[in-house]
């Protein structure tokens, strides 16, 4: 597919007429820290950085509701209640500005989670609606290490479309029919003779991160220091259990349902959840079969690089988008712990 | 010899004693993790002072049936004098390594004035400049843009306990005007303050790092941030439920917090949240004359009370 | 609304009776308040299904009445937390959600030709009760039935009135035993893997199911396996925190086993080709 | 603000959350509904064994769920029936009143007094003072809040 130019000044309008169509989920940077967000009306993205979080949320927000409950008392017997339980699915078309491909990859991680044997219907009633603009990463950093989990700066793979940053703006890729539309507009013009350009970052960033550990091929190591406790012990010993690693992951799905009600109204909503809780295993009986942080992390790390590859051919379930390691306040390195792993329990 | 060399020594001498020491190190230029030092060769890992950012008292707790040795710099041991006085750990099972603090640099902030600082190789402090260096490029800055705040309003670099100070106390210098930044705040309208805090928490993503790296939040899996019975907060990540958590972490510290800022650095969104915890310092100070965590024999003013309040006048409807 | 099914939205369900079975195990009769819904769910003995207390929450309840026997769904509900709690509180004609069937199930057909011994402790005995009545309500299929089942004390055995029903009928061999003497106990008195081992049930052509707290259920697999029952003869039904039930939210894995969908029902066979994380 | 005898229109009333310690304030307010004082309506009272029990955020948790003021009641000093729960409750409370603005709240939401079980008149005047400050106050601040959220809840999806 042939390449056009976007110009840096010419990102605003573009982001204006998408504005029109759809919800715009990009990263805003405010106080040295980007993040994704929907976008609201005239809101400028910062696509310079390396956004702090992912945009899983625009495809599974934090929180969200599952359904409503109402009861209803019969007027002659106020003993008698009827409950209405009602849900609705998002229906407004959303895109991702500005994701790294990290994060498109992330989100093909969670489809065959949220669609597989059991379709979960909200997930995917987002998903079906949700363009992914990528902007492919010419600045790598030293937490990134996404050749080793079998992506790469500028891989393609989950996006609709990718930004290749130039000096002055970028090169639009179109990759699927849905991307295309989108360059559909007079702010686009032929790239005329940039790709070397464009190329020559790629080369770059590539070299830049051509020493990444590899992350894959773990499964077995993992099963022969499951009981190696002094291990995980040591693996986890800076840990303070907070939810950064899990709520900043574009690959980590697990989410908790909990009740809210005022009055005869309420509902049941979905939240992310976070594996290094104590409470995320804490069974009413009082039993607990992660008690140890040290258990939890060995689970965490079982999860992303042995029990999800061995469901699906290989791939890990981790985009080496290194936003654990630069968040983490205790500094845990989640490649570290890999590569001790696989040396240890070869 | 220098500091990091005096240090691993008096760590090496030590180590038999104890069943580990935590300091500081790590191979990431811009700021040193928690090490936790079990055998010798642990020791080679030791970072530079200047990247001593973390406050390591936030493992005591937890590591209380343990003999630690702690290495902690002034401020830190101000939580380690509050944990000892609130009787959350005990001192003998405790070895403490007490390190003179010229100042440690803030990676976010060095983060925001340089945009290749995430491909920083290596960083170096020569007088009162940072010289940071990138694959791409060498940057030099003032070492006073990228000290962590609570370093420019030092008021205790030396230890105020220590079983062993590593090498000579510090000139305790000028001391600046400590709420300068609250008083800015305070000059906003009302609605501009609320506005901040909706705009602030509206970034929250609710991970509970502030609470988790706090030294002083030992209720670990029973906060009531996290119980359903009794139902203080729901799991919805609006912004009414994160600011009341901000709130009611700011509220358990009242009179306990020493403002070593690891909520704020913890927080991966940046959120300037020591601000509320430095709010109740200031008037717990200016009502009570207190600071938490210099000293070991004073009762927490909120543990306490006096029959005539000399601040408090007597309130009437 | 979309096409596909909603897999977390539950069908109501309207309570029936509830019977106190201990101090504090309650067991509900429910029935599906849609006339159409309760003609078509059908399930096997041992799936579970997720009980919602409208705003308080859900949690998940083995089935304990047999498929064969419809009239209604009973679930038995002892008190620990929250969902428990309000679940205690509800009474006959109240309404509920419920979401199932849910997870595997007891692999009776294997077991047709065989002896079963049931080894149950405390509530334990709620999802054993479910392969037991349907055994009895399909008893020519299967051989001697023993049940060991044990409580803390005589108040805490639960369905005890039925199950001495079944051996005064001559359907099986029952021993109950409780923990600790009471004046108003004549019966047995010891734990449960101790009294399995004086039973010494043979292992020949027979089945051992078992269900009960983590620690009677480690020491009841140790007495199994020096009574030389065989792996693949041995049935357990495991609990864990589980929060949708449909294998999506990630808490209920040992390994990357999920107990509510590849479970709860294993044979030790399977359970030693886990990660021992119980 | 409606009044119990009726004897002024009523406008729409707030709601306001009084926290009274059993021993003297659920008293006074009991002696100045005995002694038919007219008192403004929109007093919800929560009766606590005493005003040590009142943690701020009691206060800030009502604030923050609609309550468009909080009003805590006890006995006077030293005349705490537990002998020193309400001089524990001064310290607490003064500061969270000095806490509310730095949260942008206005501190009038909030206030804290005694009252003795025989002291119904005073009871009366100053809920109806701090009824009356409310008022001139306008809504609680978590309509702001729930305002915002609303709009994130709309821009989310």
């Amino acid at each position: 597919m042939s390449l056009v130019f976007l110009a840096r000044e010419n990102l605003p309008a573009w982001i204006g007429r998408l504005y029109q169509d759809m919800a715009v989920f990009a990263p805003m940077t405010i106080n040295g820290v980007a993040a994704f967000r929907a976008l609201g009306q005239d809101e400028i993205p910062d696509l310079s950085r390396i956004p702090a979080s992912s945009p899983k949320a625009a495809v599974f927000p934090q929180t969200e509701t599952l359904f409503t409950f109402t009861s209803r008392k019969h007027a002659d017997d106020l003993s008698q209640v009827d409950i209405d339980l009602s849900y609705h699915l998002a229906e407004v078309p959303r895109v991702i500005l500005g994701a790294r491909p990290c994060d498109a990859r992330g989100l093909k991680l969670m489809d065959p989670v949220f669609g597989g044997k059991v379709k979960d219907p909200y997930y995917l009633a987002r998903r079906e609606r949700t363009i992914i603009v990528s902007q492919a990463c010419a600045m790598p950093d030293r937490a990134c290490f996404c050749p080793g989990t079998g992506g790469g700066p500028y891989d393609p793979a989950g996006s609709d479309l990718l930004l290749l940053p130039v000096a002055d703006g970028w090169l639009a890729q179109g990759l699927t029919e849905a991307g295309e539309k989108l360059l559909a507009q007079d702010l686009f013009t032929p790239a005329g003779d940039r790709e070397p350009e464009a190329q020559s970052l790629k080369d770059k960033a590539e070299a830049y991160l051509a020493q990444a550990p590899d992350m894959r091929g773990a499964e077995q190591a993992f099963e022969n220091l499951f009981k190696d406790e002094a291990f995980w012990d040591q693996a986890t010993a800076g840990c303070v259990r907070c939810r950064i690693c899990a709520y900043l992951c574009p690959a980590c799905t697990c989410f908790n349902i909990t009740d809210e009600e005022s009055g005869l109204k309420g509902e049941r909503i979905r939240t992310w959840d976070h594996c290094m809780s104590y409470m995320f295993t804490q069974e009413a009986s009082g039993h607990n079969p992660r008690m140890q942080k040290a258990f939890r992390m060995r689970n965490r790390i079982g999860h992303k690089f042995c029990y999800y590859p061995q469901l699906h051919g290989g791939t890990v379930s981790c985009t080496g988008c290194g936003r654990c390691v630069r968040a983490c306040p205790s500094g845990i390195d989640i490649r570290r712990i890999v590569e001790s792993m696989k040396r240890k329990g070869a | 010899m220098s500091t990091i060399d005096l240090l691993r020594e008096a760590i090496r001498a030590k180590l038999p004693d104890l069943d580990m020491v935590l300091a500081w190190g790590g191979d990431d230029p811009l700021r040193a993790s928690p090490l936790f030092i079990r055998t010798e060769s642990d020791l080679e890992n030791l970072a530079a002072p200047h990247l001593y950012v973390s406050n390591l008292a936030v493992n005591l707790y937890s590591l209380r049936s343990k003999k630690i040795g702690l290495v902690v710099k002034g401020c830190d041991s101000r939580s380690v004098i509050q944990l000892l006085k609130e009787g959350l750990i005990a001192r003998p099972s405790l070895y403490i390594f007490g390190l003179p603090c010229e100042g440690v640099v803030d990676a976010a902030k060095i983060n925001r004035e340089i945009p290749d600082a995430g491909r920083a190789t290596g960083l170096a402090v020569r007088s009162g400049r940072v010289m940071v260096q990138t694959p791409e490029n060498e940057h030099i800055l003032d070492l006073d843009a990228v000290l962590a705040d609570r370093c420019l309003r030092c008021r205790y670099p030396n230890p105020l306990i220590y079983d062993q100070l590593i090498g000579e106390a510090i000139p305790v210098g000028e001391i600046p005007d400590l709420y300068q930044d609250l008083d800015e705040f305070e000059a906003l309208s009302l609605d501009a303050r609320h506005d901040f805090w909706m705009e602030t928490m509206r970034r929250c993503v609710r991970c509970y790092a502030c609470r988790n790296a706090c030294p002083l939040c030992v209720c670990k899996a029973h906060c009531v941030a996290d119980s359903r019975e009794p139902h203080w907060l729901t799991l919805e990540t609006n912004v009414s439920q994160k600011w009341f958590f901000q709130v009611l972490h700011s509220m358990h510290l009242a009179g306990r917090c020493t403002e070593c800022g690891e909520c704020e650095r913890a927080c991966p969104m940046g959120l300037p949240i020591l601000l509320m915890r430095r709010k109740l310092n200031r008037e717990i100070r200016e009502l009570f004359g207190y600071e938490a965590g210099l000293d070991l024999m004073t009762t927490p003013p909120l543990s306490t009370f006096s029959i005539e309040e000399e601040n408090i006048a007597e309130r009437e409807l | 609304m979309s096409s596909l099914p909603n897999p977390y939205l539950p069908s109501l369900a309207r309570i029936l009776e509830v019977v106190v079975e201990t101090p504090d195990i309650k067991s509900f009769r429910v029935e599906l308040c849609d006339e159409a819904a309760r003609e078509s769910f059908t399930f096997e003995p041992g799936q579970v299904a997720q009980l919602s207390v409208f705003g308080t929450g859900e949690a998940t309840f083995v089935i304990n009445s047999p498929p064969t026997r419809r009239e209604y769904l009973q679930f038995s509900v002892m008190r620990v937390g929250e969902v428990t709690g309000r679940l205690h509180m509800l009474q006959a004609g109240d309404k509920l959600g419920l979401r199932g069937p849910l997870g595997n199930h007891f692999p009776y057909q294997d077991m047709r030709g065989k002896d079963v011994v049931f080894v149950a402790g405390g509530i334990g005995m709620a999802p054993l009760r479910t392969l037991l009545l349907f055994m009895l309500d399909n008893r020519g299929d299967y051989g001697r039935i023993r049940v060991v089942y044990g409580a803390r004390g005589p108040a805490n055995l639960c369905y005890r009135q039925e199950m001495e029903a079944m051996r005064d009928a001559g359907q099986i061999e029952l021993i109950l035993t409780v923990d600790q003497k009471s004046p108003d106990w004549a019966g047995q008195v010891g734990l449960v893997p101790n009294l399995l081992m004086e039973l010494a049930p043979p292992a020949d052509n027979c089945v051992a199911v078992t269900c009960g707290p983590p620690i009677m259920i480690r020491y009841t697999l140790a007495a199994l396996e020096k009574l030389g029952f065989a792996d693949e003869n041995v049935v357990t039904t495991l609990e864990r925190r589980m929060k949708c039930g449909v294998g999506l939210c990630g808490r209920c894995n040992v390994g990357g086993t999920l107990i509510c969908v590849d479970g709860p029902v294993f044979t030790r066979a399977q359970l030693k080709a886990l990660p021992d994380e119980f | 603000m409606s009044v119990v005898d009726g004897k002024e229109p009523s406008v729409k009333e707030l709601r306001i959350i009084g926290f009274l310690c059993n021993w003297c304030s659920y008293g006074g307010a009991d002696t100045a509904g005995v002694s038919r004082f007219s008192q403004p309506t929109d007093l919800r009272i929560i009766r606590v064994p005493c005003s040590g029990r009142v943690t701020p955020l009691f206060v800030v948790k009502a604030l923050m769920s609609g309550a468009d003021g909080v009003l805590v009641s006890g006995c006077h000093p030293r005349d705490c029936h537990y002998s020193e729960g309400n001089l524990y409750a001064r310290r607490r409370l003064e500061v969270l009143k000095r806490f509310l603005p730095t949260l942008g709240i206005e501190p009038e939401r909030f206030e804290y007094i005694w009252v003795s079980a025989s002291e119904g008149e005073r009871w009366q005047t100053s809920v109806t003072a701090f009824t009356e400050r409310i008022h001139a106050l306008g809504p609680s601040p978590a309509v702001k809040v729930n305002r915002y959220d609303a709009r994130l809840v709309a821009g989310g999806l």
